[in-house]
This record gives C-alpha cells, structure tokens and sequence, in this order.
C-alpha cells in the first residue's frame, strides 16, 4: 500500500500550515488519534485554498496533501466529482482498478487504490476529505448541499 | 414411517439434517437413544456451527477493530460479517442497527435501561407506564419490575384467557398516552402461542408508545421480519436457533439508537475519551461495550447460513405439522391437559401440559430415564403458573430435527409415567 | 538458540508449548510466519481448550439449571464446575463469589451499576466520591463517569509520573472520607505498569472505601490470590487467558454480594417472581440474568486447567526473562522509546513505545507486512497518550509461548520500518 | 432413585395435615414450585408433632412423611442428629453408600441415597427438612443453635 507517490506526499507534503480561511473545522479519528484543522477559502464557487494541520499516520497525512494538491483552483462542482470518486475507490475494498479515466480525475490520487483493502486505514486516508467536506458545507451553507443534490439526480 | 404418520405433510428429511447433528447420536442410561424434546430451552448445534467456532479460533483470532495485522482484519471481518447476515436474516434497514449482546436477556435489560437514562421523549419516570403481558418470559418481567422500582413509572400487563391467549379486550385501558413502552413476546416460551402483533403495535402507535418485541421463540423457528412488525425493537437469542451461547441480538431503529444513551460504558463503545468526559460511537458500537463475543457472534452468522439454507418457511412447515401430530396425539393420554392453546392454530413448537396430579418434576425424571429429554417447571414464566392454579408443568418442544416418531416415543413414555405413579 | 539469548533463564519450552496453539502455525502474506505479538488485546486459544468447546457442543449442550434431564445436569455440572476451577485459580474464599459475566467491561460495569442503586453505606450519590486512576482502561474510565454523570458523584483520579508509574504522591487528598469506591488497574494494558496495590488498599480500607481491581492484565499472567490483594472486587477476562471470547468474571466478597442489589434482571436470577414483585436468587445467580455463557465458562474452565497444568509462577518468570530481554533489545532500536516503565521491574510483558516520529499506524503496518502482529493506536486508554503527548503507541506484548527470536524478528521489523519511512 | 419405599410415602404420607403447633414456616423451592407449610409443636426439647401441608413432587411429599414418621417422638438432640445424618447423605452426590449404622439412624430415609445422585432433585429432598429446622429455630429460639453448636464441637 506504500506507493512511492504516498511517501513523496508524506515528506514532502502540499500546501501544509493554515492560512486564511471561510471555515475551519477540526476532525479525529477516533480509533487511531489522528487529527485534522482545516480551512477552506472559496471565491465564489472556486476554491481558493485547502489549509490543513494536523497529526497523523503517512496515509492520513499524504492523503491531505494529495487533496490540497488535487483541489485548489478548481470549482466546486468540479471538486465534489473528484471527491466522490475518490470516495468510491476508497470503498472498494480493493476491487476496484483505476483505468484510465479515473486516473485522469484522481492523478496523485489514485496511489490510494491499494489502501481501500485495509478497511482499518481507509479512514485515515478519507479523513481530510470529509473535513474538506465538512468544511466547504460551513462556507457555503446550504447551497452546497442542493448543487449535491442536483449532481446526485442528474 | 408408520400408518399414523401418513398424512402429516410439509415436513423436513430429518433423517438427514439430524446427521448434522452430533449430540442427536448420544445415548444415555445404558443405550436409550436421546430422545431431545427441550429445544425452547436451548437448541442443538449443528456441525456447521461448530466447526466454524474452531476454525475461527484455530485461524482467525484476534481482537476486533482497530487492528492493522492481518488477524485482527480477519477477525473484524468475520464479527461485522456476522451482523451483514443477522440484518439480513430479519430483514433489517441497516446493518448498524443489529446489536451484538450476550443473550435475549441483556437485550431486554438494554432497552428498559435506555429508557430509564434517556431525555424525553422517550423517558421513562414516575409519570409514565410500562406495559407487559402475563405471559411474559422473566427475562421481560423483571428488568421492567426494576425499571418501575427505579422511576417510580406504572407497570401494567395484558392478562391471559382460559386458552392460553392474551386478553385484550381492555387494551384502550392498558396502552394510555401515558404508556412509553409495551413490551411483550411475540411465542410465549410456556405456552406456545403467536400472539397478535399487529393489533398491538397499533394501538402502542396511536399512543405514541414504543413497542419491544421478545422474539427469542420466533427467531430460531419462523421468517422474521422486523420491518414488517412494525416494531421499534426486537430481541433473540442465539443459543436457541442452531448458535453458540453467549450471544444475543437486539435490533432497533436507527433513529432510536441514535437518540439514545448508551447502557455499558467502555472500550469500543466510545468515540473519544478523556479524564474529563466521553463521547460515544455510532450504534451498533455504542451499545457494545468492551470485547464483543467475537467467536459467538462468527457462530450465529453459521448458524444463519445453516437456517437460511433449510429455509424458514420450511423449518415453520416442518414444526406446524410436528406440532399439530403433537397436539392430537397428546390429547389421547388420559388426564393430560394443555396448557396454551389446544390446537396447531398460531401456536409454536412448545407444548405444555399438566398429567393428572403427578408432578411435572416427577413426569420429567421417568421420562429422562427413557431418554426423553423435557423440561419441567414454571419455565422462567411463573405468573402463568399462578395463573392457571398449577406448580409447574412438562413443557416438550420441538424444532427442525424433530421427528413424528419422537412424538410417539413421548406418547409412550408418558402411559409409562402413569402406570409408574397410578 | 542464538547467542543473544544465553543467560536468559526461567524460560518455558516454548518449542513444546506452541504446539498447543494451531494459529500459530499460520503464514501470512506469502509464507511469513506469524509473529503474534498482541497478546494484552487477546491471547490465542490452545487445542486444549478448543475441544472442550467442541465436544461441549457435541455431548452435552443443554441450558443450565431447573433441568432433570441428563443434558441438563451434564452441562449444569460442567458450568458450575467451571465456577470451581475460576474460584481455586484466584483463591477465592468460596465458589459462591464467582459471578460469570461477558468480559471485564461487564463486569466493571456491573460493580458501578450495583454501588448506583445501592442502599447505604454502599450508595454512590451527590455527596460521595469515586476514585480511579489515569491509567485505566476505557472500561473502568467510562462506566464511573456514566455513574457519576447519573448520581452527581465526584470522579477524582490518580495522575501519572514521568516514567509512567501512578503518582501517590497526593493520597489522602485523593481517597477521602467521602470516596466510596476506588477502582484501578493492577497490571496496565498500555503502560504495563503493575500497581502498588497494598498502599492504595490500605489507604482505601482506612477511610472505608470499596476497592476494585481490574486484573485483566495480571490474571493471565502471574498467580492471582483474591485473597491476598486484600480487595472487594476483582474482575477479569477469559479472551486474554487462552479462554475463548465472551466470558468474563467478577469476583467480589460474599457479604458486599448478599448486600448489593441485582442489575439485569430475568431468567435464572430470581428466587420467585409474580406480576407484582420478585425475589432474588442468592449469589452469584442473582447476578447473571438470563441463560449464560455456559460454552464460554466451560472453556474458560479448561483454560485455567491449562494455565495452571504449566503453573502461574513459571508462566509470570517466562514473561519477565521475555520483557527483560524485549526491554534491552528495543532501547537499542535508534529513536525507540518506551512508554512506561524502562526497565522489566514491576511491570508486565506489554511494551508501548513510539519511534521517531513515525507515526503507529505506519509502523504497525510495515510489522504487519513481515508477519508481526503488534497493536498501534491508544489501546483503549487514551488519557495515557494525552498525559504523554503522544497520539498513539505501537504495543507489543508477549505471552507464555512468545520466544527470544520473536523478540529478534521484531527489532530487526522495526529497523526495516525506519528504513523504510526514514 | 424411585425407591419403593419412597414411592409408598408418596402415595400414603404419614402425618400430613396441619395441626396445632408452636411455629409455622413456609418454604419454597424456586426453581420447580414445591412449598410447603410446616408447624412444630414441642413439648420442652421433645418433638410433640410435626405436621405440614404442601404441594411437590413425589421426592419432597414423600421426605416430609418420613420426617414426620422419624422426627415425631424424638428429642431435639436426636432429631438433630438425624437431620445432619440426612443432610449428609443428600449432598454425597452418590458417592456415600449407606451402612447398617446409617439405616439405623434413617430407617426409611435411607431410600433417598439414589436421589443424591441428581442435584436438581436433592432440593426437593431436603424441601421439609430445611422448613423443620426454620421451624425449630422459630419455636425454641436461641437455644437450638446453642445447642447445634455444641453438638458440631462434641
Ligand atoms: C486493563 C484492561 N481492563 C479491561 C479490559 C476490558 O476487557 P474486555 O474488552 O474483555 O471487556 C482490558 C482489555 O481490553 C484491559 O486490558
Ligand atoms: C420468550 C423468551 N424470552 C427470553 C428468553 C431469555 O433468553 P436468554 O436466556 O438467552 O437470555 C427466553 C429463553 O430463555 C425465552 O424463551
């Protein structure tokens, strides 16, 4: 599951450090102590910046920067896509095989692929995701939520 | 087969599934084969179950959660297994609202101590009522008894009638606004009958009341279907449907298990901890404090397998035409007398009855040294002893293994019993 | 034998022993041979004990109690036999002492449940206080701040010294006249600290406190004498002691357990029941509702035969030549340190430690892909990591057949695991 | 264990009927139903009537007949004896074969060795005679178990 893309991301991680935020959120989890502060900047619908902190296992800590790396810049609806796939992968329990096209959404992202086999791990590499959820939820209100919606059904 | 067996239908082919069976080849008192008619007490357990126990322990075992070895992923994924198959064994919503408890009883102490901890509305104090029936198991008697001591809330009960049935011509006076929960058994354990869900649930509904459902007799023997009960909990046993002992189910709504206070406090239940204060996981885990029955639970999802690959409607077949060969035959002993109802109708597999004035303890014993297994006594239900005016009585019961030519050898040890003691 | 190894003594031959443990002969990840190192989560199960489970199942399973069948007196004589063998394995005054519950979390749950609705002197209230340690386990942290969050009770603790001893310092402000209870871990799951329990009973008896201790970690490791601990309360787990999971114990004094008032109510816990009121049974049933785990106790029976045909004491002087040696060759590991006690005194054969600052989880996992299950997070004690700073440990943590070379593999992984990550 | 003996007892109790007495009790087996309702009437230390009223199995019916029929008549002393000669047997799980010596203390009694083989019986057995010492106790007060204790350290 040690890709060397993860360990790159682990030591050298992306976008590291807080700075300036529409929120700020604070995640743990609770089976392994590993914590998350993040912030999220939004102009309008586009992500300015993802600042994060926080403790934790390689897989935790690449998988925020990887996210930093994957979602500053891009707009919201654009990110969530990318979130949900990630999401996916992460549920495979390892049966899933990135092609082409998801490699293509995921770039960094899918080095994450052979973790979704260690349900105890998978937590730890979603953990900066749902804050970036959560997060976004708390800038933007409820909006969020509707355009989720709206992607969902269409 | 013989001339007096024609005629029953539906049954099961015995003769295989009891090879499944190892404790059915025993014998006892110098070579009397076991005749084992105890099944509401505990069940046998097949094979499939058992081998299942060792291989966990033998290849698999580990604590669960919070692992990252192999044995420990291994070990969790069998225990989380075993919930995927109970939620789907009674049809639940959501696999995270199958509880893992010890036994039925834990199960039924879990929801009256949740109800007594918790913020209204579900809250039970010294303004509310707690209903049960007279038929009710100890096991759904006393945790309300104590629950009532401790609140200060009503218990109150549906009486029985002279058949064996619930009484619940006065249900508008039983279940009032006042009531929070209603808790009763959905095969009472002594006297055999199905009782009336529905019309139950209903009235507990327009009453605002929560309903808890004792199905410690209906798991192991009929298709259960939570969502179809309408139920807000229900509890079973494992021990008594082909599964270890040590392990229990209590299912309930997620909403409820979420707005609820834990029970045992501990490790796995929590989400984090300090000195200062806790905060709980998400149900199932917040209910499951410590060390779950790992091994027990990976038991019950075998013994599921095993049921759900016989089927229940069929095992529901087989004890409906076991049951009613039962009822006829045994009605043919002189002075024996049915306690329950006297026919097959919405009844299950357990037959109670009282053999003139000869003590059930003593029918028990001359009927063990035959090899007939039965139990004797109030059978963790003495109201319906006190009830129906009787000490105790001889309660055979009956599952998928058993065969109409067991019925015949209770028959026959029965007229050996009066003679003894005529 | 290699030469790093000469001079250890009092070791068991291990070489034999393991022999008794199928799991591990089991390779993992492509041949790797398991190198079970996570013992204070749960110890693995001897062939011993795995048949008696098995053949309980196939001979004589039966519910306990009330039957005058011969499976039922079979499997009664064993489930109080396993009642037996618990009480003389922790010399217990009398076997009526001997309560069976689930695991140790039941069982520090039910002393907290019992001192809530107690009467007087016993009472846990608004006025009292109850005492545990910083160094507990999840299971005797959260069931004392549920009861103290229900009654208003004060939850006072002990803190910890630097090299992860309690710190005693601040007794007599700590136990008061008002403590009722005082409930504290005698070996540490995390820490591996044993606990000077004579200065904290002593102390406890002089203000006339209850004392409980959870033995969890010290039963299966050194001879246990209830008596001698001078406590009120003793609770314990069968999964840690080569018994099987879902069996747990409390032990408590005769006259506390004729006093203090029942917690789950039901089947096999009563004396006499009525719609109206009940009576209980006498100790220990008035403390186990409903049918218990009567498999479970039978193999934690046979457990402690296991245990004791190698004796207490080897198995205690196996451990500390194991945790000496673990101790001397981990601190050699660079940027390796222990959490707790540096040195093989007064502690037991769990060793938590950090390394560098890779964090646990990393480095659990790069174990893991060598064969060696070790533990990483908080270890159900999360209060320890945060008095430490630390988010989480790794543990590793030995029993009766974990070998020198075992100890070798793991500092070579965790050298591998430095390169890796370094 | 369904002795003749015990079986002719069963079905022709000796003494039963509740009379005059000095104390009644009233004893329960919990774990099968049987009660009994037992009266002692002394005369001094000596045994004037034991007289009981229950409902039970043939084991506890047939032990409260030949309680009456030993204890009736005897002193307390004696009846004591008789009492821990009984309790001695019963709780011998099979494993005391009675000797002349026993018999001639038990008489009857002795009939009850086979139910000592069957724990959930032995309760029954023992049903009256628990019920009589309750009883004892009651009517004489302190001086009986002044008087056990004296017998235990003879
Ligand atoms: C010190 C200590 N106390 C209590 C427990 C709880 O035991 P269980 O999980 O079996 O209830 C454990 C183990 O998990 C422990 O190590
Ligand atoms: C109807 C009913 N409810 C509850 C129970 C209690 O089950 P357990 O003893 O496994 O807790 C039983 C069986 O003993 C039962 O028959």
């Amino acid at each position: 599951m040690y890709q060397d893309v993860i360990l790159d991301h682990y030591k050298h991680p992306h976008g590291r450090g807080l700075r300036d935020g529409d929120a700020e959120v604070h995640h743990v989890n609770p089976t392994c102590g590993d914590e998350i502060t993040l912030r999220v900047k939004y102009d309008g619908s586009r992500i300015e910046d993802v600042s994060y902190e926080g403790q934790g296992c390689s897989i935790s800590q690449a998988s925020a920067s990887v996210l930093n790396e994957l979602l500053v810049g891009k707009d919201l609806a654009e990110a969530q896509k990318i979130q949900g796939v990630f999401l996916e992968l992460m549920q495979s329990k390892g049966r899933l095989e990135p092609d082409d096209a998801m490699e293509e959404i995921l770039e960094d992202a899918v080095a994450f692929a052979g973790v979704s086999k260690y349900p105890a791990r998978v937590k730890c590499a979603l953990l900066s995701w749902m804050a970036w959820k959560d997060a976004t939820a708390q800038a933007l209100g409820a909006d969020v939520e509707a355009e989720e919606a709206e992607r969902k059904t269409a | 087969m013989t001339v007096a067996h024609q005629g029953l239908t539906g049954l099961l082919d015995t003769e295989a599934l009891r090879k499944d069976f190892p404790i059915l080849e025993r014998t006892l008192h110098d070579g009397k084969k076991l005749v084992y008619l105890d099944n509401a007490a505990t069940s046998q357990t097949p094979r499939q179950v058992i081998d299942v126990l060792s291989e966990y322990y033998e290849q698999h075992n580990a604590n669960v959660h919070r692992g990252v070895h192999v044995l420990a992923e291994e070990a969790t994924a069998l225990y989380e297994g075993a919930r995927d198959k109970v939620a789907e064994f009674i049809n639940a919503p959501s696999r995270d609202e199958v509880i893992f408890t010890k036994n039925a009883s834990e199960s039924l102490n879990l929801v009256a101590n949740m109800l007594g901890w918790a913020d209204e509305p579900y809250r039970v104090d010294h303004e509310t009522e707690i209903v049960i029936t007279e038929m009710e198991h100890h096991s759904n008697i006393v945790p309300w008894q104590l629950l009532s001591q401790r609140t200060g809330a009503k218990l109150k009960w549906f009486g029985l009638t002279d058949d064996g049935r619930l009484d619940l011509s006065n249900i508008e006076e039983v279940i009032t606004e006042k009531t929070k929960i209603v808790s009763f058994v959905l095969v009472s354990n002594i006297l055999g009958t199905v009782n009336p869900v529905e019309a139950i649930v209903r009235r507990a509904q327009e009453v605002g009341a929560l309903v808890l459902i004792d199905a410690s007799q209906a798991a192991p023997h009929m298709p259960l279907d939570v969502q179809a009960l309408q139920a807000d909990f229900v509890a079973f046993t494992g021990h008594k449907m082909c599964g270890p002992t040590g392990i229990g189910v209590l299912w309930g709504r997620q909403e409820l298990l979420e707005d609820l206070p834990p029970f045992l406090g501990g490790g796995e239940m929590i989400e984090t901890v300090s000195m200062h204060s806790s905060t709980y996981a998400p149900a199932p885990h917040k209910f499951e404090a410590g060390t779950p029955p790992v091994a027990q639970a990976v038991g019950l999802g075998a013994a599921v397998d095993y049921l759900t690959s016989i089927g229940m409607d069929k095992i529901a077949q087989h004890e409906h035409a076991i049951t009613e060969y039962a009822v006829r035959r045994l009605l043919e002993v002189p002075d024996l007398k049915i306690i329950g109802p006297s026919t097959a109708e919405e009844r299950g597999a357990a037959i109670s009855f009282t053999l003139g004035d000869i003590h059930p303890h003593d029918v028990g014993q001359v009927l063990d040294e035959q090899g007939i297994a039965v139990r004797v006594g109030h059978h963790c239900a003495r109201p319906v002893c006190l009830r129906y005016g009787i000490p105790a009585t001889t309660r055979a019961s009956f599952y998928l293994y058993s065969t109409p030519g067991e019925i015949d050898t209770l028959v026959e040890g029965l007229e050996h019993v009066r003679n003894f003691f005529g």
